[in-house]
């Protein structure tokens, strides 16, 4: 692969969805590039904006969520090619803005450009089809996608619902060839599946969740894509399991180069697949940077307390040192003008009122952390009181919020 | 109920233990339905919990960890008596909760509670946390409505919650919150002994610290012991004093936390180990060893050794020379046999050879499929010839030609744990004198059978325990 | 297990059924006030003819004698003589069971092809014209009584524009196919549809509704499944996610309601019988129970019973074959 | 304990699925007119509703002109006369054939439809909830038992059932006095009210397996769940968990089934009634039936009860349908927050 810059550049993602509590901010101003070949790695809890961030990244987001803003640049001189003369305000040289597509085109890039692994594997696939069923149907899907790259459209046209219906009479009328079933064994033999003819007849039910995932591994290589989202890919799995899992991502990026995208929330997962991190928080990067960096000298109060929340293997070091409190609302009325994070922060200042852009810190390349510490040292002075945030006119509005404020309280008393 | 020859029975340490699990035994029935009685279908058992033992010594944290479907949780509930045994007895301050009724087993439901993982389903949605944590107060009558409302405010105080919130539904709590009103619903009766059913893993990283302070903090503010499952490795090695791991129903090691998670006996005990990713910049380069497969199904269960379908370090006949890994590739091969996950007919309808003449690609083509080298001599002929058997369609002959000549003690003989401090049920490791008369038999048995093709002898694993050398799987 | 061996549990399990239907159909007599005997004999009858009555019906035995010559007769196709008409019961009965069963299945065939597109139309194009369209008829559908239905089909297609015939069945469908094909003659078979048309609408329509209603919400249920989106994220058509992916998987758990809901159908097959004077089992045993006839009230009964029991074994096998997680119970 | 059976967060989604929804809204106001006509009917009418005026017979409703050609006996010959009737407001929707107003009857017959409609599900609810939650609460062979026995008891199509038990055991009805025309507030209205028994209890019957179903598959499903095991944890015994955890928590789905059967059963009286096998004359469905006669003549003797029928049964299933909406998102709704 050449090296002109990174194969995704998302800018100022802003998603939203529009419930009945009110506009819930799940994903504001995430920035982030992904350099092509990478392993980049989205860490941050439940409830941080992770997963509608893979979701908006491959337009599979469902109502009432909705991509609001920003602009996801992806670099496929190809697509760049086949889009320039329908939407050309969505091109840029070798990049093409997705935002920017008919929903039509982004459509035929699924399986193709990108491909999605997803946390259950028991639940992300159709019960009452064989795998190797399901596995062939990306398969030819990707093929029609391949066999006329021109016409974006021409998949979805050329099998409708008289095609489907006719498919239960003539069997020259299936969606799916031949050819495509037996590259589903392949793919599934691929991925380490023992006896995969056998196996590709079977039902989901009758695979284990590592098996199952090792299956959905095979259907996201189907369409050969450049870019992989992998969702919390082992959180459903055993450990020794999760392990065999990782092993797999691992060979196969080792094989084809392919720019893998980890949302998890294990710290450890992160640790032994990616190159790169950006830690989420309440729907922003608060921090992101080279793996060694980010692990090993973290800036950001919300990526040191996460690392010191993870008890350790190697030998138990005494007290873990929590965040007190809970995962902030994402109710757009409940969200404050300040980072995010200053009520649960142990070194809140009077600055943090204010919200912090995205700053770099000093001496690692690529290193940023949305934090005024990336600056400047903690100082002591400028420092907010103990119990600053409680009780605010913001916090009371909810009882829930209000109950958290009460246990941020408890807890700081806690950890002196 | 039988002791027997069983090795825990006088207890080595110095204390009484606090509660003394025996050969405990919880199956569930298949098939059991009235029509299949009707009909006479046999009902099928599922071995959840079969055959433990252990001790929990007062005011420990004993940890018992294993993976989803081992059997952990239902030891839970059945050490509480939420469910039936099998077999088995567990005391609890030196009686048989099984044998208690009445006031008895009032008076050790007092004692014994349980935190459990769900903090959504843990708390009845209809009741306020006043409700939830005053209800076993009530069912013991234990004071007055006010003095159990006061009771109520102190406990939350207690687990970090505010007093006001009794009026408060469980909804309106987050999932740390309401993991801390599970927990002093826990304390309300003041018990000695707390199951804690993975209390965190529920919860994310940040909350899941808090928590396990808090119960930290409660253990010795109120001289608890508690047996913690979980199935994260890094909880429990924060947490725990001891730990027992437990694997298909059974317990294959335990031991003191420091000495069990830097010395692990049992090779699935270091499997679980090494598999878990650290949150460390050095893990990409980390040397692992990881282990391969499926955890059985417990309705089948491997014979002998339950982990030996994925040891790494199986114990291989005696005098077969082929390296471990060759022989891991076999064992693979005579699982799928043995599962019925490999097919004859669908082999030869892949080969496009209706006629069914060319066994010759079939052999072939199933050896570079599941071995990476070919074996020499004896090896294969065996393979080859097991391979020819399922050309026939006949799996069975494959089964029985490979059982012969590569059965390993490991499937014969079931492990136990003897009764010293840092037990491992591992046949390569120190075993009761019934295990070790059982593996001599089969060794005599197997040279006899045997003497014809090899040479003969002792098994030279047992002696090398060389579970970290390069012949480990992958 | 197999298919056959589950045919056969199953089949045992629905004969034990059938045997508690028979036993509570048979006590069922003994639980209604009067005796048979009231509506067979004579008003003046004498003490003497009441007596000699009640012991040619049998009725002078023990209970447990007669629930014995009851079930030896049933297991024989013997359902006693009818009081009335002084014929065997079973002939009476099978002689009205294909009216029945063709204005059932008419009725199910028509509910069946109507309302699954409705109902998978209305969840895909959710909020949309279409999706009010068929929300609303299928709410009123569900709410119609089927005799007023039936009434106003009659009063507006029939009386009032004098289009399809009111009510009878002139040919059963088996004569008029033998007609069509031995004698090439069409009269039959269009007599026969426009008899069947009124009826099987009117019968039809409640089960239209239902089924519009359960595809509709399982539809949405499952349009929102993980596998739906995955399907989705591999890049499949639209038409593929909707209907091999989701209809399926619709369509198994509306298969076993639709089993227990057959019920209703062949409950409103009664009344629809009645509504068009149409000479099915439903009549007969209208007309039945107006004068007491017992062997005609307990044959119908239990035929109707193990009707029912057999159409849920055929759907329970039909589920199995559909939702490969179900290894034949 | 918290005597609440309904929690806050319930009592908001009703709230906010019926300020949403109008649909809730239709229902509610139908639901609401039809309990008004039964309950005041003696007030509303404006006839009593089995006085018959045979000069009064087969008038149209008021608006509509109906011009009949009927045989006479003129001079002790038959002959073919031309009737032409007017319908007014003194009878707004007609009257029948024996001159009754069909206004009074539709009200009356209300009254009819509510009560076996509300009396028969409380039988069924009653029945057919002890029945499943023990079954599903204590398992094995009581639950094999009391299914077999409800498979048993769903072989019958439930209208058939009713129909033979109604019309085997004989339609018992018992007569309630009106409350109104006792204190004399009304006059010229029936003095009492003719409550068909029999009826009411066979539709109980034959519905109580239905609620004896999915309580049982509440309490299987509730019995697992950790706040149970908890309770039994700490020594509750069966009746106090079935009291305190099961029966609240299983509450929701039966509230929803309970008013879906209201208006099944409804319907099952309608259809009763229409076959005379309801022992009452004042009723919908009876008067459908008088009215099949006059359908070429008369059409609206059979259409007005009928429509009465829709309005109620639709109502009521409107109003279960935001009961459902309401309490078990799952079901329908938008999907959630998606995170």
């Amino acid at each position: 692969m050449t090296r002109n810059g990174p194969i995704l550049r998302v800018e100022g993602l802003e998603t939203r969805f529009f419930t009945e509590e009110g506009q819930v901010n799940a994903v504001h101003g995430v920035d982030m590039e992904i350099d092509d070949g990478e392993v980049f790695g989205v860490v941050g809890e439940s409830g941080s904006g992770k997963s509608v961030t893979a979701l908006s990244l491959l337009g599979l987001l469902e109502s009432p969520g909705r991509v609001t803003g920003g602009e996801i640049w992806y670099r496929s001189a190809e697509l760049a090619d086949s889009v320039a003369e329908e939407t050309p305000t969505a091109v840029d040289g070798d990049y093409v803005n997705l935002l920017g597509l008919p929903d039509r085109v982004r459509r035929t890039l699924r399986g193709t450009h990108f491909s999605m692994i997803f946390q259950d594997p028991m639940s992300s696939f159709n019960p009452s089809l064989t795998v190797g069923e399901q596995i062939a149907e990306a398969v030819e899907a990707q093929q029609r996608a391949r066999s006329n790259p021109r016409s974006v459209a021409s998949r979805t046209q050329g099998y409708g619902l008289s095609q489907y219906l006719m498919s239960f009479v003539s069997s020259s009328r299936k969606y799916v060839s031949e050819e495509s079933r037996d590259r589903a064994v392949e793919l599934l033999e691929m991925v380490g599946i023992p006896d995969p003819v056998l196996r590709a007849e079977e039902y989901p039910h009758e695979y284990s969740g590592g098996m199952l995932q090792r299956a959905m591994v095979a259907q996201a290589l189907a369409g050969e894509p450049n870019v992989l989202i992998a969702d919390e890919p082992t959180t459903a799995l055993d450990v020794t399991i999760q392990a065999q899992v990782l092993d797999l991502l691992d060979e196969i990026q080792a094989e084809t180069g392919m720019t893998i995208l980890i949302i998890t929330h294990n710290l450890g997962v992160v640790a032994r697949m990616c190159d790169r991190v950006g830690v989420m928080y309440a729907g922003e990067i608060v921090e992101r940077g080279a793996l060694a960096d980010v692990f090993d000298s973290p800036v950001h109060p919300y990526t040191q307390g996460l690392l010191g929340s993870v008890p350790d293997l190697g030998g138990s070091s005494g007290r873990l040192q929590p965040i007190a409190g809970n995962v902030p609302s994402l109710l757009d009325h409940e969200m404050p003008d300040r980072c995010y994070f200053a009520d649960r922060c142990p070194k809140a200042m009077e600055a943090c009122l204010r919200k912090p852009p995205e700053l770099p810190v000093d001496g690692a390349a690529g290193h940023t952390a949305k934090c005024y510490l990336a600056e400047e040292p903690f100082d002591e002075s400028t420092a907010l009181p103990d119990g600053y945030f409680e009780g605010g006119s913001t916090d009371a509005a909810d009882p829930a919020d209000a109950s958290g404020a009460a246990e941020v309280a408890s807890d700081g008393g806690e950890s002196e | 109920m039988t002791d027997g020859s069983d090795t825990t029975d006088d207890a080595s340490t110095d204390a009484e233990p606090l509660v003394r699990v025996r050969n405990l035994e919880k199956y569930f029935w298949e098939n059991d339905s009235l029509f299949d009685r009707l009909f006479g279908e046999g009902k099928t058992a599922v071995k959840a919990v079969d055959g433990i033992s252990f001790d929990i010594r007062r005011g420990e944290t004993l940890g018992l960890v294993g993976e989803s479907g081992c059997g952990k949780s239902t030891t839970g509930e059945t050490m509480l008596r939420l469910q039936e045994p099998t077999g088995g007895r567990v005391e609890f301050e030196g009686e048989n909760i099984y044998d208690l009724d009445g006031a008895d087993l009032q008076a050790f439901r007092r004692e014994a509670q349980v935190v459990f993982q769900d903090p959504f389903s843990s708390l009845d949605p209809r009741m306020t946390v006043g409700d939830i944590i005053t209800q076993p107060l009530e069912i013991h009558g234990v004071g007055t409505a006010a003095e159990r409302e006061e009771r109520a405010r102190e406990l939350l105080g207690h687990v970090g919650l505010s007093a006001d919130q009794l009026d408060r539904y469980p909804h309106e709590f987050s999932g740390g919150q309401r993991q801390r009103v599970g927990i002093a619903r826990a304390l309300a009766l003041e018990p000695e002994f707390i199951v804690l059913d993975e209390p965190t893993s529920a919860l994310d990283v940040s909350v899941q610290a808090q928590v396990l302070n808090l119960l930290d903090d409660l253990q010795e503010e109120f001289d608890l012991t508690y047996l913690l499952i979980s199935h994260d490795l890094s909880v429990i090695n924060h947490v725990c004093d001891r730990v027992a791991v437990m694997y298909l129903g059974e317990l294959v090691e335990v031991g003191p936390a420091a000495d069990l998670f830097a010395e692990p006996k049992h090779p699935y005990t270091e499997a679980l180990l090494e598999s878990v990713p650290r949150a460390s910049t050095d893990e990409r380069d980390r040397e692992r060893q990881t282990i391969s497969g499926d955890v059985p199904s417990p309705r089948n269960p491997p014979s002998g050794c339950s982990f030996r379908t994925r040891c790494p370090v199986v114990i291989r006949p005696p005098g077969l020379d082929v390296p471990r890994s060759a022989y891991r590739e076999i064992v693979q091969y005579r699982t799928l046999l043995e599962n019925g996950r490999l097919d004859p007919e669908s082999r030869w309808e892949q080969l496009d050879d209706p006629d069914r003449t060319n066994t010759r690609a079939f052999v072939d083509g199933l050896y570079d499929e599941l071995f990476t080298e070919r074996f020499d001599g004896d090896d294969d002929a065996v393979v080859t010839e097991s391979f020819e058997a399922l050309a026939d369609g006949d799996v069975e002959e494959a089964i029985e030609l490979l059982r012969s000549r590569y059965e390993s003690v490991c499937e014969v003989v079931n492990p136990e744990l003897v009764d010293e401090p840092h037990p491992s049920a591992c046949l390569r490791d120190d075993q009761p004198g019934s295990v070790r008369t059982a593996v001599d038999e089969w060794e005599g048995a197997s040279t006899a059978v045997d003497a014809t093709g090899s040479t003969g002898g002792a098994d030279v694993d047992v002696a090398a325990p060389d579970g970290g050398t390069a012949d480990a799987d992958r | 297990m197999s298919q056959y061996q589950f045919l056969i549990r199953r089949g045992l399990q629905g004969l034990l059924v059938v045997w508690g239907v028979v036993t509570l159909v048979f006590l069922l007599r003994f639980m209604t006030p009067g005796s048979p005997v009231d509506f067979v004999a004579p008003l003046d009858a004498s003490p003497e003819l009441r007596a000699q009555i009640a012991r040619n019906l049998g009725l002078d035995q023990p209970i447990y004698v007669q629930y014995a010559q009851y079930l030896g007769g049933l297991i024989q196709g013997d359902m006693g003589y009818s009081y009335i008409r002084g014929r065997p019961a079973s002939g009476i009965i099978v002689s009205r069971i294909p009216a029945t069963l063709e204005l059932a299945v008419a009725a199910t065939v028509v509910a069946i092809i109507c309302s699954i597109p409705l109902g998978v139309l209305s969840a895909t194009r959710r909020h949309q014209p279409t999706d009010y369209a068929a929300t609303t008829f299928s709410l009123v559908g569900i709410s119609t009584p089927n005799f007023w239905l039936g009434i106003m089909l009659i009063m507006v297609v029939s009386v009032g524009l004098g289009i399809l015939p009111t009510s009878r069945r002139p040919i059963g469908l088996i004569p008029a196919i033998e007609l069509l094909i031995f004698q090439f003659e069409t009269v039959g078979i269009r007599a026969w549809i426009a008899h069947m048309i009124l009826p099987a609408v009117t019968l039809g329509t409640y089960f239209t509704a239902m089924i519009v209603r359960l595809t509709r919400s399982g539809m949405l249920d499952q349009l929102g499944q993980p596998y739906v989106e995955a399907a989705r994220a591999k890049g499949l058509p639209e038409t593929l996610v909707t209907y091999k992916h989701a209809l399926r998987n619709t369509m198994i758990p509306i298969i076993t309601v639709l089993g227990l809901q057959l019920g209703s159908l062949i409950g409103g097959a009664v009344i629809t019988e009645f509504v068009f004077n149409w000479p099915g089992l439903g009549t007969l045993i209208i007309d039945a129970i107006r004068v007491r006839d017992w062997p005609i009230i307990q044959g119908a009964l239990i035929v109707i019973g193990i009707g029912f029991v057999v159409i849920n074994i055929v759907v329970d096998a039909l589920y199995a074959r559909l939702n490969p997680r179900v290894s034949l119970e | 304990m918290s005597g609440r059976i309904l929690s806050d967060r319930v009592r908001r989604s009703l709230k906010r699925e019926f300020s949403r929804s109008l649909m809730a809204k239709i229902g509610l106001f139908l639901v609401v007119l039809m309990v008004t006509m039964a309950t005041f009917a003696p007030f509303l009418a404006p006839h009593d509703p089995t006085q018959q005026g045979l000069d009064e017979s087969n008038l149209p409703p008021a608006g509509v002109t109906q011009t009949s050609e009927e045989f006479r006996m003129v001079d002790g010959e038959r002959t073919t006369v031309t009737v032409e009737r007017e319908g007014s407001l003194e009878h707004p929707l007609g009257t029948d054939a024996l001159g009754r107003d069909l206004f009074s009857r539709v009200l009356f017959g209300a009254r009819t439809s509510l009560m076996v409609g509300l009396f028969g599900t409380l039988f069924a609810v009653g029945t057919g909830v002890s029945v499943g939650l023990t079954a599903g609460y204590y398992g094995g062979r009581t639950d094999d038992v009391l299914m077999r026995f409800a498979d048993i008891m769903l072989a019958f199509p439930a209208l058939v059932l009713a129909i033979a038990l109604v019309g085997l055991l004989g339609p018992l009805t018992i007569l309630i006095p009106d409350p109104f025309v006792q204190l004399g507030l009304v006059t010229g209205m029936p003095a009492n009210f003719v409550f068909p028994i029999t009826l009411t209890i066979v539709v109980g019957v034959v519905n109580w397996v239905w609620f004896a179903r999915i309580a049982r598959g509440e309490a299987l499903s509730i019995r697992q769940q950790e706040y149970v095991k908890a309770a039994r944890s700490l020594g509750a015994s069966d009746w106090t968990i079935l009291r305190q955890h099961i029966l609240p928590n299983s509450l929701t789905p039966i509230i929803v089934l309970a008013t879906i059967q209201v208006a099944a059963i409804i319907l099952l009286e309608s259809s009763l009634s229409f076959l005379g096998f309801s022992g009452t004359s004042l009723s919908w469905g009876f008067d459908i039936a008088q009215g099949r006669q006059y359908l070429g003549t008369s059409w609206w003797i059979a259409s007005m009860p009928g429509l009465a029928i829709v309005a109620a049964v639709v109502g009521i299933n409107l109003l279960g349908d935001w009961l459902r909406d309401a309490l078990d998102p799952g079901l329908e709704g938008e999907h959630g927050g998606g995170m």
